[in-house]
C-alpha cells in the first residue's frame, strides 16, 4: 500500500515535471499543441473568475453532475431490471435479444440527429443520448450476474420453497450484485465519456459544453482544464460508488480482499 | 410418511432418439425413516436420482414418488443438503437458516425458537451472526444441515455432503450425523464415494453400475450393525477396526472394484 | 429455467424483432409521428440500398463504411498492439504496474472526443487524428483485460511452470499469455465497440469522409432516412465485428474445454 | 511542385478549386495539389498546426483564430459572405419580428463564427442588448434538425443552410451581414511557414483561384452546373434557385480588385477594416486574448506578387 | 542425492511481530530414495513445508535444503506433483510434458524418445494429443505425474496428489503410484488427508501438529510392510484388510483424533 502509494506519487510527479520542462523550459512542445502549466492556471483563473463558455467552472460541473447523475440513474434503473430478467428468462432473452443485439453497436453519438428531432434540445435529448450509453453495460452486467449465479443456490432456494417475490429481492438480486455493481461502474464511466456528445445537443452550460467551446476556440489551456474537471468529477462519483458498493456486498470476501 | 420409491425410472440426455441413455430401469424402495446410502463409480447417475426426489429435474420414463405421489416440483418437505454447503453469502447462519421457515409462514416466535434448538445440536450457536466466508468448510456444512434440518422434513437428500470436507473433519461429521440420525431418524438418501462412510452411516447401501445407471446391488447393513452392537462404539475408528465392519466394506468394495475393472479393460 | 430448444429461442427472437419493426413501421405509417423525423423501416432500407451505389457526401455508402474502417483498423490495431504486451508486462512487473496505474487512472473519464482537438493538433484530421481518437476509446479495455487476465492467472500454472524451471520471460509467453486471452478476447470486444463509437465520434466532428461525416451532411439535408442508413451501417458493421471477437472467443474456449 | 489546399466542401468559395480542376489549369502552373476537406473552421486550423495542408480557403473567423493562434496567414479573399450569413426567421412571421426585434430572445447558431459575428451586428443594428438574448450553440447541421422539429424559432445559419431552411422550413432571411453593415469576407489563407518557404507555390495557388473566378463569372450557365455537381459530391442537394441564389449573394474578387481591397497605400486596407472588426467582436466575446494586428497577418504581397509576375498575371487573365 | 532435511524451521505470516506463527521448529530429515509421508489436520503447515523444499517459499527462521544445500529457487531437480493437477489447458499432453524438457534444452530427438517412454509407462500413450479437459480427473493427475517424472528429478513433492479424484479413481492411481515407487524409487514427500493411503504408500509417516504446526511423531511403515510382505498383495483392499495395516493406521488415526479433539475443546 504505502509502497504503491510512493511510486504512484513519484510517477504523478515525474509526469508534471516533465510537462513542465517540455512545454516551459525547454519548449520541446509549442504552447499551440499543448498548454503549458501557466496557460493551464490562466484558463482556470479565467473560468473561475471571468467565466467561459456562459459560467463559471462551478456551474458548469453541476450541471455536468447533475445531467450525467440522471442519466446514469435512468439508465441503471431501466437496464439493471431488463438485464435480470433476460438472464433469468431465456424466453426474454430470446425475445429481446435480436432486438438488443442490434441497437447497441450503433455509437450515442449518433443518436444525437434523432435525439434532437425526437426530444428537441432540452436536458430530455441529452439524458436520452448518456442513457444509451450507460444503459448497455447495466443490462450485461447484470444479466452475467444472473447467469453466473450458483446454480446450487437457486435450487437450494427451491428447496426451501421460496416465493417469486421472496426469491427476487433475496436471492437473484444478491447473487448477481457483485456483477450489477461492476456493470454500474461502466455504466457511470460511460456517462460521463458520453458527457461530451450529450453537450453538443445545445448545452448552455456544463463541462462538455466548455471542453467544446474550447475546441472551437482551439485554447488548449481550456481543454485540459475541461478534461482535468471532467476527470476530478468522474473519480469522485466512481469513489462514492464503490463505498456504496463496499456496503453492499459487505459478505462478499472478493470485494474485501481488493483493497 | 416419507416413503422413497423409484419404478422403473430411466433418464435419457440430449434428444430423445440420439440421447445418452443416463438411467435405465432404476427400482428403488427407500422405507420411511430408512437411511439409505449410495454408491457408485462416477457418472454412473448418482446425483441424477437424487435430483428426481428433490423435483429438480424429472425422469423421462419410469415414475418417482414420495408416500405414493408422484414428484413434481421442490418443496420443504424433501431438504437437500448440497456437496459445495448452498449458502446464501449474503445472509448471516442465522438468516440463512430462517429462509425457509419464512418461507413457511411461521410467526417470528416459533422461528426464533426453532432456530435457537438446531443452533445448539449443531454447535452452532456462537456462530448465528457470521457469514459463511467466515466459518471452515466443516462448519458452514453443519449450517447447511441445520438449514435442511429446521425444516423438519420427511425426507433428507444429501449428495455428498462431506465431499469437500478434510479428513479429519469428515469423521467428525459422520459421528454427528450418526448421532442426530439415531436420535431423530427421518427418511434419508445419502450418496457418496467413501465406502466406509456409506458402511457406518447407513440401514442399507444401494450400488450402482455404469452403462447404463441402475442399481446393481443392495447390502443390507442394519441387521449387522444391530446383531453387532456398532452404535455402542461412539468412535468412528473403534467401529471401523470391527470385523463385521471390514468384512461389509470389502464386500462393497470388490462389487465396485468389479465394475472399475470392466470400464478399464 | 426450462430449456427451449433452438427452433423455439429462433422463433421468438423472430417475434421480438418483427414487433420492433412493426411498432416503428406503425408509428411512421400510422402518421403519429411525422415521417420527417421517423422515416418507415422501408423507407430506410430503400435509402440504404440506394446509398449502396450512389454517391452521397463525396461517395458511395460502402466507400464511407471503407473510410471508417481504415481508420478503425488503424486505431484499433495500434490499441492492440501496446494495450495487450503493457497490460501482460504491468502484471508480471509490480514496479510498471504501480507506475502505469496511477497515469492510467487519470485519464480514464475522459471521453475519447473530449480528445478531439488535441488530436487534430497533433496528428491533423486526416488519418492521424481519429486513429488517436479511436486509440484513446479502444486503449484502456485492452490493457485492462490483459493486466487482469495475467494477474489473475492460476498461481499454480506459474509454479507448475517454475519448477519446470522455465524462465522469466518465457513464463509470460507460455503462461501468463495463454491464461489471459479469454480476457484478452473479451477485452477485445469492449475495445472494439468503443473503438467504433469513438470513431463515429470523430467522424461527426472533424473529419470529412466516412459514415459519422455522411450521417452529418444527411441531417443538414434533413434526410432522416440518410441519417438512419447510416446508422444501420454502424450498427451493422459493429455488429459483425462483435460476431468475428466472439466465434473467435468460443473457438479458444472450446478448445480449453470451457463452453463459451 | 506539389501542394496540399484545404477547404470546406459545399461551400460557395470551394467552387473555383473544382473548376480549376476540372479544367486542367493546376498543371498548367506547375502544381500537383491535394485536397483534404474539413466539415468546419476550428478542425482545419487545429489540422494546419499538423501540417495537414498548406495553402487554402477558410472562414474569416477561423482565419483570424488561426492567426493569432499559430500565425497564419490571410493571403486574398474568396467571397463576400456578407448575404447568405443570416439570421433566418419562420417567412410569414419576418414582418413582426422586423417590428418587433425584441421578439428575439432565444437563437439557434454555432457561435464564435461568422454567423455569431453577424448575429450580434443585428442586434445591435436593432438595438437589442445581446445580454437578453440566450445564445444556443449547435453545429449547423443540428440546428436544421432543430428547426425543423419545432425546437427553434430563429437560426443563424450560412449558405447553402440558408436555402435549406428557406426550402424545407418556409424560412426567409430576418436580418443579413449586408443589413446589419457587417461585411463578412472569405478568407484565402496560407501556413506561415510553408508561404516564407514557397512564396512561388503561394502565388500560382492564388493564380489558379482567380482564373477559375474570372472563368465562372464569364461561363454562369456552366459554373451553375458544376455548382450543383460540386456540392452533390459534397452531400448537399441544392435546388436551382438555391444554387442561383449562390450566385447572386456572394460577389468575388478579381485579381485586380483583391489588390487594391488589400492596398494599405492609403492607411490601412479595406480588408484589414473588415476582418478587424471581426476580431474585435472574437475579442469581446473571449474567443481571442486580444484581436491581433491586420498588418501582422493579412498579407497583400502574394497578391501583388502574382499581379507583377507577367506570366501569372497572363495565366489568370488568359481566355 | 537426494536427500531433504528441515533445521528449526519456522514461518511466521504477516508481519514480525504481531504475525501468525505457521510452523514453529519444524524438524525432519527424507533420507534419499525414502517415501515420505506427510499428514496432519488442515492448516498445521503441510502445504507450507513442502513449498519451501520446491522453492516456492522460504521460512522466516531455519534452513531447508536438499544434498546440503540450502533451497533458493524452485527447479525441475525437484518436480512438484499439484493436488489440483496444474496442467496448461491451451497445451496439449505431450506438449505439457514436454515443456520442462523444453526448458533444459535437451534436442528435440531425445525429448521425443523420452515423452514415448513416459506416457507407455503411464498409460498415455493414446492420449498423447488430447488436451487436458478431455481427460478425466484420474488421467489428468498421470500427466501431471508424468510431467514429472519425465524430468527425471532427484526429489519428487506431491501435495494431497489424489485429493480431487474420486474414491475408486484414487485406488487405482495409488496402486499405481506404489508400482512405480518401488521399480523406480525416488525421494518422495507426499502430503495426504488419508491416512490409508499414507500407510499403503509411505516408507514413513510424518505426522503433524497444529498450533504452531509442527512434526508430532514419525511412525515407521517400512520394517513392517517388508516383515509382513504386504507387496506381495497387488490389489490395495487386500493390503488393507491385513491386521498389520490396520493397526498402523489406527494407531495414526488416533494420534490424529487427539489433536482434532483439543482443537474443539
Ligand atoms: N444436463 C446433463 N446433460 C447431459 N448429460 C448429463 C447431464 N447431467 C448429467 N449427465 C450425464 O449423466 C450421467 C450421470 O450423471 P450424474 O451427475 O448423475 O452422475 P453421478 O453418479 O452423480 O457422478 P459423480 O459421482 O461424479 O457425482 C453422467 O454420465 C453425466 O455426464
Ligand atoms: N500466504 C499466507 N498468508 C497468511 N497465512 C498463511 C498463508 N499461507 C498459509 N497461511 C496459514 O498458514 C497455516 C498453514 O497453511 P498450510 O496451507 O501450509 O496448511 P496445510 O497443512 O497445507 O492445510 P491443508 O491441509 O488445509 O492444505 C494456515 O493456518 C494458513 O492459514
Ligand atoms: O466556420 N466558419 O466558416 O465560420
Ligand atoms: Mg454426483
Ligand atoms: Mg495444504
Amino acid at each position: 500500500m504505502s509502497r504503491k502509494t510512493m511510486v504512484g506519487g513519484a510517477t504523478i510527479v515525474t509526469a508534471l515535471a516533465l510537462w513542465y520542462l517540455a512545454t516551459s523550459v525547454t519548449q520541446m512542445i509549442s504552447p499551440g499543441r499543448f498548454p503549458s502549466p501557466a496557460d493551464t492556471w490562466d484558463a482556470f483563473r479565467q473560468i473561475t473568475g471571468a467565466g467561459y463558455a456562459n459560467g463559471l467552472l462551478l456551474d458548469h460541473v453541476l450541471r455536468s453532475v447533475m445531467l450525467v447523475s440522471f442519466g446514469f440513474l435512468v439508465a441503471v434503473c431501466t437496464g439493471v431490471p431488463l438485464g435480470l430478467w433476460m438472464g433469468w428468462s431465456r424466453r426474454a432473452e430470446a425475445l429481446i435479444n435480436p432486438v438488443f443485439l442490434i441497437i447497441r453497436p450503433i455509437p450515442p453519438l449518433a443518436w444525437i440527429p434523432l435525439a434532437i428531432l425526437w426530444l428537441g434540445l432540452g436536458d430530455a435529448a441529452k439524458i436520452l443520448v448518456i442513457w444509451f450509453a450507460a444503459f448497455v453495460p447495466s443490462v450485461i452486467n447484470a444479466y452475467t450476474g444472473v447467469r453466473n449465479l450458483d446454480r446450487t443456490l437457486v435450487e437450494a432456494a427451491r428447496m426451501l420453497g421460496t416465493p417469486l417475490l421472496t426469491f427476487v429481492r433475496e436471492v437473484l438480486l444478491p447473487g448477481a450484485s457483485p456483477m450489477i455493481f461492476t456493470g454500474l461502474r461502466l455504466s457511470l464511466q460511460a456517462s460521463w465519456t458520453t458527457l461530451v456528445a450529450a453537450e453538443l445537443v445545445g448545452a448552455m452550460t456544463g463541462l462538455g459544453r466548455v471542453l467544446n467551446a474550447a475546441q472551437q476556440d482551439l485554447y488548449p489551456g481550456m481543454i485540459l482544464v475541461g478534461m482535468i474537471a471532467v476527470t476530478l468529477c468522474g473519480w469522485l462519483m466512481t469513489a462514492a460508488l464503490g463505498m456504496a458498493e463496499r456496503r453492499a456486498l459487505s459478505w462478499n470476501i472478493a470485494t474485501q480482499a481488493r483493497d | 410418511m416419507g416413503e422413497i420409491r423409484f419404478d422403473d425410472v430411466g433418464r435419457i440426455y440430449g434428444d430423445r432418439n440420439g440421447g445418452f441413455e443416463a438411467l435405465k430401469g432404476v427400482n428403488l424402495a427407500i422405507a420411511d425413516k430408512e437411511f439409505m446410502a449410495v454408491v457408485g463409480p462416477s457418472g454412473c447417475g448418482k446425483t441424477t436420482c437424487l435430483r428426481f426426489v428433490a423435483g429438480f429435474d424429472r425422469p423421462t420414463s419410469g415414475t418417482v414418488s414420495v408416500d405414493g405421489v408422484r414428484v413434481a416440483s421442490p418443496g420443504p418437505d424433501r431438504a437437500v443438503v448440497f456437496q459445495q454447503f448452498a449458502l446464501m453469502p449474503w445472509k448471516t447462519v442465522r438468516e440463512n437458516i430462517e429462509l425457509g421457515l419464512r418461507n413457511k409462514r411461521l410467526p417470528r416466535p416459533e422461528r426464533a425458537e426453532r432456530i435457537e434448538r438446531i443452533l445448539a445440536l449443531m454447535n452452532l450457536t456462537a456462530y448465528a451472526d457470521a457469514f459463511p466466508h467466515q466459518l471452515s468448510g466443516g462448519m458452514q456444512q453443519r449450517v447447511s444441515i441445520a438449514r435442511a434440518y429446521v425444516l423438519d422434513p420427511e425426507v433428507l437428500l444429501m449428495d455428498e455432503p462431506f465431499g469437500a470436507l478434510d479428513a479429519q473433519t469428515r469423521v467428525v461429521m459422520q459421528e454427528e450425523l450418526v448421532r442426530l440420525a439415531r436420535r431423530n431418524p427421518r427418511t434419508v438418501m445419502f450418496i457418496t464415494h467413501a465406502v466406509e462412510e456409506a458402511v457406518y452411516l447407513a440401514d442399507r447401501v444401494a450400488i450402482m453400475a455404469r452403462q447404463p445407471g441402475r442399481v446393481k446391488e443392495i447390502v443390507d447393513i442394519r441387521t449387522i450393525r444391530e446383531a453387532e452392537r456398532w452404535d455402542d462404539h461412539e468412535k468412528i475408528e473403534d467401529v471401523m477396526d470391527l470385523e463385521s465392519f471390514v468384512h461389509l466394506r470389502t464386500q462393497i468394495w470388490r462389487s465396485l472394484r468389479e465394475e472399475k475393472a470392466m470400464e478399464i479393460a | 429455467m426450462r430449456i427451449l430448444c433452438a427452433t423455439n429461442s429462433l422463433l421468438l427472437g423472430l417475434i421480438g424483432f418483427s414487433a420492433f419493426l412493426g411498432i416503428w413501421a406503425l408509428l411512421s405509417i400510422s402518421g403519429l409521428v411525422p415521417s420527417l423525423f421517423l422515416p418507415s423501416p422501408l423507407a430506410v432500407v430503400e435509402r440504404f440500398i440506394y446509398l449502396l451505389d450512389h454517391r452521397f457526401a463525396g461517395g458511395t455508402l460502402l466507400d464511407h463504411l471503407w473510410a471508417s474502417m481504415l481508420r478503425f483498423a488503424g486505431g484499433f490495431g495500434l490499441a492492440v498492439a501496446v494495450g495487450v504486451p503493457l497490460g501482460l508486462l504491468m502484471g508480471w512487473f509490480r514496479l510498471l504496474d504501480d507506475i502505469v496505474t496511477p497515469l492510467f487512472d487519470a485519464v480514464r473519464f475522459i471521453a475519447p472526443i473530449a480528445w478531439v482537438p488535441f488530436a487534430a493538433l497533433w496528428f491533423g484530421t486526416g488519418i492521424g487524428g481519429p486513429i488517436m481518437i479511436i486509440f484513446a476509446g479502444a486503449f484502456p479495455p485492452c490493457l485492462i483485460n490483459a493486466y487482469r487476465g495475467a494477474k489473475f492467472a492460476d498461481p499454480r500454472l506459474i509454479e507448475a511452470a517454475r519448477m519446470l524451471g522455465t524462465p522469466d520471460r518465457r513464463v509470460i509467453t507460455e503462461v501468463l499469455l495463454p491464461s489471459a486471452v479469454p480476457s484478452i478476447i473479451a477485452g477485445l470486444r469492449i475495445s472494439a465497440g468503443l473503438g467504433w463509437q469513438s470513431l463515429v465520434g470523430a467522424e461527426l466532428i472533424v473529419a470529412s469522409t466516412g459514415i459519422g461525416y455522411m450521417m452529418v451532411q444527411g441531417q443538414g439535408n434533413v434526410s432522416t432516412t440518410t441519417v438512419m442508413a447510416g446508422m444501420i451501417g454502424i450498427g451493422i458493421i459493429g455488429l459483425i465485428i462483435d460476431v468475428v471477437l466472439r466465434q473467435a472467443e468460443n473457438a479458444i474456449l472450446r478448445r480449453r474445454g470451457l463452453s463459451a | 511542385e506539389a501542394i496540399t489546399v484545404s477547404y470546406q466542401p459545399s461551400l460557395y468559395w470551394a467552387l473555383p478549386f473544382h473548376v480549376a480542376t476540372e479544367k486542367g489549369w493546376w498543371a498548367q502552373v506547375g502544381l500537383e495539389p491535394s485536397f483534404v476537406t474539413f466539415p468546419a473552421g476550428a478542425p482545419q486550423i487545429a489540422a494546419a498546426q499538423a501540417r495537414d495542408w498548406d495553402v487554402g480557403g477558410t472562414g474569416s473567423v477561423p482565419a483570424i483564430l488561426g492567426a493569432s493562434r499559430f500565425g497564419l496567414k490571410t493571403i486574398g479573399l474568396t467571397n463576400d459572405e456578407s448575404r447568405t450569413n443570416a439570421i433566418m426567421a419562420p417567412a410569414d412571421e419576418i414582418e413582426a419580428v422586423k417590428a418587433d426585434p425584441g421578439q428575439v430572445t432565444s437563437l439557434l447558431l454555432t457561435t464564435n463564427s461568422t454567423v455569431d459575428y453577424t448575429a450580434r451586428a443585428c442586434l445591435d443594428s436593432w438595438g437589442v442588448d445581446p445580454g437578453s438574448v440566450e445564445f444556443v450553440n449547435l453545429a449547423q447541421a443540428q440546428i436544421i434538425s432543430a428547426v425543423i422539429s419545432g425546437n427553434g424559432r430563429f437560426a443563424g445559419v450560412w449558405a447553402p443552410n440558408t436555402y435549406t431552411l428557406q426550402e424545407r422550413a418556409d424560412y426567409d432571411y430576418l436580418c443579413s451581414g449586408v443589413d446589419a453593415d457587417a461585411i463578412v469576407p472569405g478568407a484565402l489563407v496560407a501556413r506561415e511557414d510553408f508561404a516564407a518557404e514557397n512564396p512561388q507555390a503561394v502565388r500560382k495557388f492564388l493564380a489558379v483561384y482567380l482564373k477559375s473566378i474570372r472563368w465562372i463569372r464569364a461561363n454562369p450557365d456552366e459554373a451553375m452546373e458544376m455548382l450543383v455537381d460540386f456540392y452533390s459530391e459534397g452531400g448537399v442537394e441544392i435546388s436551382q434557385a438555391g444554387a442561383a441564389a449562390e450566385f447572386e449573394l456572394r460577389p468575388t474578387f478579381t485579381l485586380d480588385e483583391q489588390v487594391g481591397l488589400m492596398a494599405r497605400d492609403a492607411g490601412p486596407s479595406d480588408v484589414d477594416g473588415w476582418m478587424t472588426r471581426i476580431a474585435e467582436f472574437m475579442t469581446s466575446v473571449g474567443t481571442i486574448p486580444e484581436a491581433p494586428d491586420a498588418v501582422s497577418y493579412i498579407d497583400p504581397t502574394h497578391m501583388q506578387g502574382v499581379a507583377e509576375d507577367q506570366a501569372l498575371a497572363d495565366f489568370v487573365n488568359a481566355d
